[in-house]
């Protein structure tokens, strides 16, 4: 494998990767403050279909990354409804959440569009396009260096870098504000924040609602920087694969990036089998090379990673009176 | 009143579904009669939608996909006075008629015009979920593109082994770049909503597309080199103005009756030189008299100018 | 110290969730221009108003019934097994290859041999993630979603380049020889007089899945195995301390999950398409999930919640045969019922609670 | 400190206009349960209040309502003469309230210094806010001798130091009402002791303090006033050098009670437990056991005195079958396995070998359970209560109900799930299950935390008539009362080692104390 190759290689491994480290950021934020969430896919899709539907009306994209981001925290606030106002079953809201999400996209899309429930094409300024980073061009000559900035940093969307960007804004917040602080705190003893004097029930929404705007991004990306619109259920179990990376990355913000970044490489390889043919010496029939990235998951899993201890709260509803 | 079942994908699935509903459409529009239809979600429906579309009093019921061969066979024979058709497969009974596309011939038509359009010498296909069906596509690709140029390279992918391989765009368009790394200049997609990424993606890159089913050339004028036609449309539209009564048995929609074929249209004019079209055609027709034999994958699940 | 009487817990609640569901659906029937009143009577009497809507009824509710089972035994040993979906698949190959490989005299036989087979595959495909669990403490949430993935490849694989007959277009295998074919609940129930339906699949595995219910509330309730298995569920410290191995009790709860998730496929490819298709589980896994939330994990829940479930399938089948409501409306119904029944629950519960104790305070 | 010290200074109680609290028909139900009925009370600024009561009785609730955790049903609350409404602890803190719970209010995997601060913050950014608490930490430490790691991570802190944070979180936040609720029940005398100077402190500093507890001893030798509660209602409120042990726990449970141990000598006979050279290893890879080497004969109960920290739970997990050691332990005589297979609950229980864990809620009942599934729990597997696959539930409820009557389980419905009884009641439920397996070996931990006196006085009588048939027992707790009031030998566990061990008949709390503080031997 060429130098070249790599970096095309590692370059689908970003394009992959970011969708999953949004949502799984967005996971991060609301289960570290004890509030599951396997709603993420079905978030991800509603911003991913309102993010293109009014970007397509509007031409705008920006107005369409705002309105994905409202549809992905409309959808949150349910969540929060269901499981912190109401203290019920977390796991079956976020179910719900999925199959609402599959189905009204699609519904609302057939019903404004008639396009067999997709968005129309988005064009020019209805889309995320490609930052190119000063001096990419210039430097792109300079041996090693010059392709992995100009190939492999340089050239993706706005929504990329802003994904990127959050890894260390999300382990500031986290660790170095009273916000973090207390976030924590609330997902791994809500009692322990409700007698310091602080709302748990505000706590949990902020968390909820951080998710929906991380959601957001990430469905947006989806439909107006890696494509041109919405397509039925074109998350494609993407919010799934990010759930499995917060286990993963142990509920941390830094190696969220590392898991997500894994998958997105696992990704990638599926669409080079020349490669893997050429690592590994056979050829992998097609259905079995699908199979690759959930196979590698799981030796690494077995092998690598151990115990995931999760936020002690997670999961439960806080009840102070039986 | 005829009833139109469509497979799982749904109405909409950007291939060969939609196509049955847009003849139906146009059957409904110029007779000015309705139709029912229904889209399926479960595979114990199949059976379902065929009886209760039977017993309801519908006339012809079409459907469309292999998968309903099994269900129909069991249900045909019930229903003695109801009009049948079967699209993508063949069901031995007197009440049905059964269409099926050579789909490998249409292919190979756009594989020939890949391999002229290339300058690369490298052209790739997208498939949705890997199954014979698309791997038929692939095949007649492949061996149209080994006419050209007997040096070409076919890049073959498939999307996925689930059902959610129709309906990713994303994965389509990172492998339409994973191709294009490796060379590859024009792209062809069999990929149902998949390929609303592979089309996107050789247009951002600017590299040539072929499309599928319907034509798709609108879809990015002056990218998309042509489209790959399987006029499941005429096939339901026909079937619906035939209406009960019709003649039965086995369809072959081909070449030569206009059932598959590649779409020319003022998107992709200046895309497709007379000298390529003549090529083309001429291929066309041989394959129409018989003259040109091109393999079909699923007629010995293999292919000579490609391997899965 | 309750403070609702349980009839009102088990009949007031679910009935006022189910009625707000159905509200709001009706309301997003509206909102597409359609009747909702037609369209509940459509679906209601679809699925529930003759024999042959009870037939579909029943069928779908056997699937769910054993996911929905499958993912109470985990979850009762404190375990989410997602991988009901994956299970399933594999139980259906073990169904095909039971049925094809083997020339069975008599469908009774074939009927045994092949839910041996499938529990056997589905208890093999919850294995792994199981092991791993109970031995590198990988987390069976995900191991089993991998599974699932790796499952369909599986299945993918076997199917197009395998158990295919040759020059099918259908990845799927033949079918099953006649002998093997199960009877239909119109078949069980004809000889007693009673005229059910002979086009609906709903089949022997129902009684089959009535008693996999039964036996597997007798193995959580009545058996030292399911007193251990929920022990672990509610308290691992507590299980060590009394001498419960957690990683047999990991490993047995996750066979059985497995093993019950498996035997779906006699209903589906064994009952019904009497042939092994790519799609045979079609999500029947993680409506499973729903099912089992939703009936609180008990055998008894599961099979309302199955049932109810099964109810929204037909019933949806139903106004997409008779009207123009998209699918998509259905699967919009379907999520509105599970919020409401199985997450926004209290949202009922609380306002009668506090109903109930004023009524008490009346009383006393 | 000397009882005597605190009782002259009383009399210095303000006048009744201006109490520090008052709380006015504080009345809270949850559900069906009326946890407080119409309470009133009156506390005098710069004084302790001690609040006694049985299990359940609801002072927890009442002292929650005081801090903004629960909201009342009906009843005002005045601080400082002004009536304030305390809606959530956030006015509770405003309204200048600390709160020291029962089940502390800590977030685990935080540090001393994170738990401080949370919700007490200056700012929105965490470093200032850590370096003030640091500072602020240091001077209370220094004033108050509150000495802990400011950077420890809570679950390494023993619960004495758990304590210690939440006194700081306390103070930190400048109350001037602090309530404690149960401060006492998981300290060694020592540090109690240390508790109450600096209580005395604070008092002497006109903080108002309330203190729950079931120690008559400590109410009468820390507090100026004291209340009881009976069943969710105030019966009594006495000025505390007016009143007497004897009359207090009478007020409380509404009989006489006894308070002392009855018990004969022991009359010691073959070793049972024989324990050489053991060593455990945690799952952190660290050395909890150094080489321990000790015996009980049947007959006689050894009772294992400590901080608790040092190496007691780690002791009786190894013999209880759940964490694995090495070295030699022979039960009458014949070896146990520390590693292999046989080193389970189960296998020890078919040894005789019957355990009182220490920690009732998380290890000797399962909180969902009823009461009689929870007497089956770790001998369900025995022949009385299962034959081949099946469980004997109708066996097993009447042996319930049986033993309920025989241990004064209230309520005595064995179908209640564990969580609704009492602390008392639930480790009833515990006892009965092992004593009444008649084991040759009986492992006790702590059995009566948390638990009222009432209950006190009968599980000693239990523990003190099974040794009465000859068997052998094991004591571990951290209460040196309730250690020299049982035992009848003495072993002090210091750091992984047995520091030395002595007739309990010829030690005092002195002696052990500076055992256990790792001084002497
Ligand atoms: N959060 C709660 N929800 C429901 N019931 C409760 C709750 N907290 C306490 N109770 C009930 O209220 C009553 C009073 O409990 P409380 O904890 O106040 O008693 P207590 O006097 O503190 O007892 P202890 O000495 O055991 O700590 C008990 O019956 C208890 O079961
Ligand atoms: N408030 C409480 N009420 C009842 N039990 C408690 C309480 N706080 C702690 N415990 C239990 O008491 C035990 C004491 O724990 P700790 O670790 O401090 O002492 P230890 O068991 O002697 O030490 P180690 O296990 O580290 O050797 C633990 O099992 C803990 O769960
Ligand atoms: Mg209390
Ligand atoms: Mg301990």
């Amino acid at each position: 494998m060429d130098f070249l190759t790599l970096i095309q290689l590692l370059d689908s491994t970003v394009r992959l990767a970011t969708p999953l480290l949004l949502a799984c950021l967005a996971g991060l934020f609301s289960e570290r403050a004890g509030i599951f969430d396997i709603g993420l896919e079905g978030k991800m899709l509603a911003a991913a279909f309102f993010s293109a539907a009014i970007a397509a009306l509007t031409g705008s994209v920006w107005i369409g990354l705002a309105a994905g981001i409202a549809a992905s925290m409309a959808f949150s606030l349910l969540h929060g409804l269901a499981s912190i106002t109401f203290r019920g079953n977390q796991l079956i809201s976020g179910v719900a959440i999925n199959f609402l999400a599959a189905g009204l996209t699609v519904l609302i899309a057939q019903d404004w569009f008639s396009q067999g429930g997709r968005t129309p094409s988005l064009m020019g300024g209805a889309r995320f396009e490609p930052i190119t980073l000063p001096f990419a061009d210039a430097l792109a000559s300079t041996p090693i260096l010059g392709p992995i900035y100009a190939e492999l940093i340089s050239g993706h969307s706005i929504l990329v870098y802003v994904a990127f960007a959050m890894v260390p804004l999300t382990w500031w917040i986290l660790f170095r504000t009273r916000f973090g602080l207390r976030l924590r705190a609330v997902g791994e003893n809500p009692a322990a924040v409700d007698t310091a004097g602080v709302s748990v029930v505000g706590l949990r929404y902020a968390a909820v609602m951080i998710c929906g705007v991380l959601c957001g991004i990430a469905g947006a990306y989806l439909s107006t920087a890696l494509q041109a619109g919405f397509v039925k259920d074109m998350s494609a179990g993407r919010g799934f694969i990010a759930l499995a990376a917060l286990i993963f990355a142990k509920w941390r913000p830094w190696y969220a990036l590392y898991a997500t970044l894994l998958f997105g490489l696992f990704g990638a390889l599926e669409t080079r089998p020349d490669i893997i043919q050429a690592v590994l010496g056979i050829k992998v029939q097609g259905a079995l090379l699908g199979a690759l990235p959930y196979v590698m998951t799981v030796i690494i899993l077995a092998g690598f990673v151990g115990k995931a201890i999760p936020p002690r709260a997670g999961g439960q509803p806080y009840v102070k009176e039986r | 009143e005829p009833a139109l079942i469509f497979d799982l994908g749904g109405k909409f699935d950007k291939s060969f579904n939609e196509a049955a509903f847009r003849g139906a459409e146009r059957w409904a529009e110029e007779t000015g009669g309705t139709f029912r239809d229904i889209e399926l979600q479960s595979e114990a429906q199949r059976e379902q939608a065929l009886r209760r579309f039977a017993e309801s009093g519908s006339n012809p019921i079409v459907m469309t996909g292999f998968a309903f061969g099994d269900a129909l066979g069991q249900v045909a024979s019930d229903y003695p006075d109801t009009d049948f058709v079967i699209i993508d497969m063949v069901v031995d009974a007197p009440n049905v008629r059964s269409v099926v596309f050579n789909e490998h011939e249409g292919s190979y038509l756009v594989g020939m015009m890949a391999a002229k359009a290339s300058q690369s010498g490298t052209v790739g296909f997208i498939g949705g979920m890997d199954i014979p069906l698309i791997r038929k596509f692939a095949c007649g690709y492949a061996q149209g593109v080994k006419a050209v140029n007997p040096d070409a390279t076919v890049i073959s992918n498939m999307t996925g082994s689930t059902p959610a391989a129709w309906n990713d765009p994303v994965k389509g368009s990172e492998l339409t770049k994973a191709q294009i790394s490796q060379g590859a200049d024009v792209v062809y997609a069999a990929a149902g909503g998949t390929g609303v990424g592979v089309l996107q993606t050789a247009a951002d890159e600017d590299i040539l597309s072929i499309g599928v089913d319907s034509n798709q050339n609108h879809l990015h004028p002056g990218k998309v080199l042509t489209s790959m036609m399987k006029r499941v449309d005429n096939a339901v539209f026909q079937a619906m103005s035939d209406g009960p009564g019709m003649e039965k048995g086995f369809n072959v929609m081909g070449l030569a009756n206009g059932g598959v074929g590649y779409a020319m249209d003022e998107f992709n004019a200046d895309l497709v030189s007379a000298d390529m079209q003549a090529a083309v055609d001429a291929a066309a027709s041989q394959i129409a008299a018989g003259d040109l034999a091109v393999h079909d994958y699923t007629s010995d699940d293999s292919c000579p100018a490609l391997s899965f | 110290m309750e403070v609702m009487p349980k009839w009102a817990e088990v009949t007031l609640v679910p009935l006022i969730s189910l009625l707000l569901a159905a509200i709001l659906s009706a309301l997003v029937i509206l909102a597409i221009g359609e009747d909702p009143v037609a369209a509940v009577k459509l679906m209601v009497t679809g699925a529930l108003g003759s024999t042959y809507g009870w037939g579909y009824t029943l069928y779908y509710a056997t699937n769910f019934l054993f996911t929905g089972l499958a993912v109470s035994v985990a979850f009762h040993a404190g375990l989410f097994n997602i991988g009901g979906e994956g299970q399933a698949m594999l139980g259906g190959l073990g169904v095909a290859l039971a049925c094809l490989l083997i020339p069975w005299p008599h469908w009774t036989l074939a009927l045994l041999g092949a839910t041996l087979a499938a529990a056997l595959f589905g208890a093999a495909w919850a294995a792994i993630p199981a092991f791993l669990q109970a031995k590198r403490g990988s987390h069976i949430v995900i191991t089993t979603i991998m599974f699932n993935f790796i499952g369909a490849a599986v299945l993918n694989y076997v199917l197009v380049n395998l158990m295919r007959p040759a020059g099918s277009m259908d990845p799927a295998t033949a079918r099953f020889p006649e002998a093997v074919h199960l009877p239909t609940l119109h078949d069980i129930l004809a000889p007693l007089g009673i005229s059910f339906s002979k086009a609906a699949p709903a089949n022997v595995t129902f009684l089959i899945a009535l008693i996999a219910c039964v036996l597997v509330w007798f193995l959580l309730w009545r058996t030292w195995l399911g007193y251990e298995i929920r022990s672990y569920g509610k308290s691992e410290p507590a299980a060590k301390y009394g001498g419960i191995s957690p990683t047999a009790i990991t490993m047995i709860a996750m066979l059985i999950s497995g093993a019950l998730a498996g035997m779906m496929a006699i209903n589906n490819v064994m009952g019904e398409a009497e042939r092994l298709v790519l799609n045979a589980v079609e999500g029947a896994g993680f409506i499973g999930i729903a099912v089992a939330l939703m009936g609180r994990s008990h055998p008894f829940g599961v099979f309302l919640a199955a049932i109810l479930f099964g109810f929204l399938y037909q019933g949806g089948a139903e106004l997409a045969l008779w009207t123009n409501i998209p699918r998509e409306l259905i699967v919009v119904i379907q999520a509105l019922v599970i919020l409401f029944t199985g997450a926004l629950d209290n949202m009922v519960r609380m306002p009668l609670e506090r109903l109930f104790l004023m009524m008490r305070r009346g009383n006393s | 400190m000397n009882a005597s010290d605190i009782s002259g200074r009383q009399a210095t109680a303000a006048p009744a206009a201006s109490a520090a609290i008052e709380l006015k028909g504080i009345s809270k139900a949850f559900g069906p349960v009326q946890a407080n009925k119409d309470i009133s009370i009156r506390v005098m600024p710069g004084t302790i209040h001690g609040i006694i009561g049985e299990n359940g009785a609801g002072k927890s609730t009442l002292m929650s309502i005081l801090y903004g955790f629960y909201k009342a049903d009906r009843g005002e609350i005045f601080i400082g003469g002004k009536k304030t409404e305390i809606p959530d602890s956030q006015a509770a803190i405003a309204a200048g309230i600390g709160m020291v719970f029962q089940h502390f209010k800590l977030v685990e995997n935080f540090t001393v210094l994170e738990n401080i601060i949370l919700g007490a913050e200056d700012g929105r950014l965490l470093r200032p806010s850590l370096a003030k608490a640091r500072k602020t930490l240091l001077e209370l430490e220094h004033e108050y001798g509150l000495n802990v790691d400011p950077d420890a991570v809570i679950e390494d802190l023993g619960v004495g130091m758990q304590q210690r944070v939440e006194i700081l979180k306390a103070l930190y936040r400048q109350a001037d009402i602090l309530i404690l609720d149960e401060p006492t029940g998981v300290l060694t005398p020592a540090e109690a002791d240390q508790l109450f100077r600096i209580l005395d402190r604070l008092r002497a500093e006109g903080k108002t303090i309330i203190l729950i507890t079931h120690k008559l001893r400590e109410i009468m030798e820390a507090t100026d006033t004291v209340s009881v509660m009976r069943r969710g209602e105030m019966t009594a409120t006495v000025k505390t050098a007016e009143t007497s042990p004897a009359e207090l726990a009478e007020l409380m449970v509404g009989r006489k009670v006894l308070l002392r141990v009855d018990k004969t000598p022991a009359t010691p006979g073959k070793v049972v437990l024989d324990i050489k050279g053991l060593r455990v290893v945690d799952e952190k890879g660290v050395e909890r056991l150094k080489g321990i080497d000790l015996q009980v004969r049947a007959g006689e109960i050894l009772g294992i005195a400590g901080v608790a920290g040092n190496g007691q739970s780690e002791l009786l997990e190894v013999l209880g079958g759940y964490a694995t050691g090495t070295g030699v332990i022979q039960v009458n005589g014949q070896p146990l396995d520390l590693n292999g297979k046989l080193a389970d609950g189960r296998a020890r229980r078919a040894r005789s070998i019957a355990h009182v864990p220490e920690d009732r809620q998380r290890e000797g009942l399962i909180m969902d359970f009823s009461a009689w599934e929870n007497t089956a729990f770790g001998y369900h597997r025995d022949p009385g209560y299962q034959s081949g696959l099946l469980l004997n539930n109708a066996a097993i409820r009447a042996d319930t109900e049986a033993k309920m009557g025989r241990f004064d389980v209230r309520p005595p419905n064995p179908a209640l799930a564990a969580k609704n009884f009492s602390g008392g009641n639930q480790q009833k439920i515990v006892l009965a299950r092992e004593i009444e397996r008649n084991p040759d070996l009986l492992l006790v931990g702590q059995p009566t935390r948390g638990v009222d006196i009432g209950a006190i006085e009968f599980i000693h009588q239990q523990i003190v008539a099974l040794r009465d048939k000859g068997k052998a027992i094991l004591l571990v707790s951290v209460e040196l009362e309730e250690i020299l009031a049982l035992s009848d030998r003495v072993a002090v566990m210091f750091d992984g080692h047995i520091m030395g061990e002595r007739l309990s008949s010829e030690t005092d709390e002195k002696e052990l104390g500076l055992l256990m503080a790792g001084v002497g031997a």
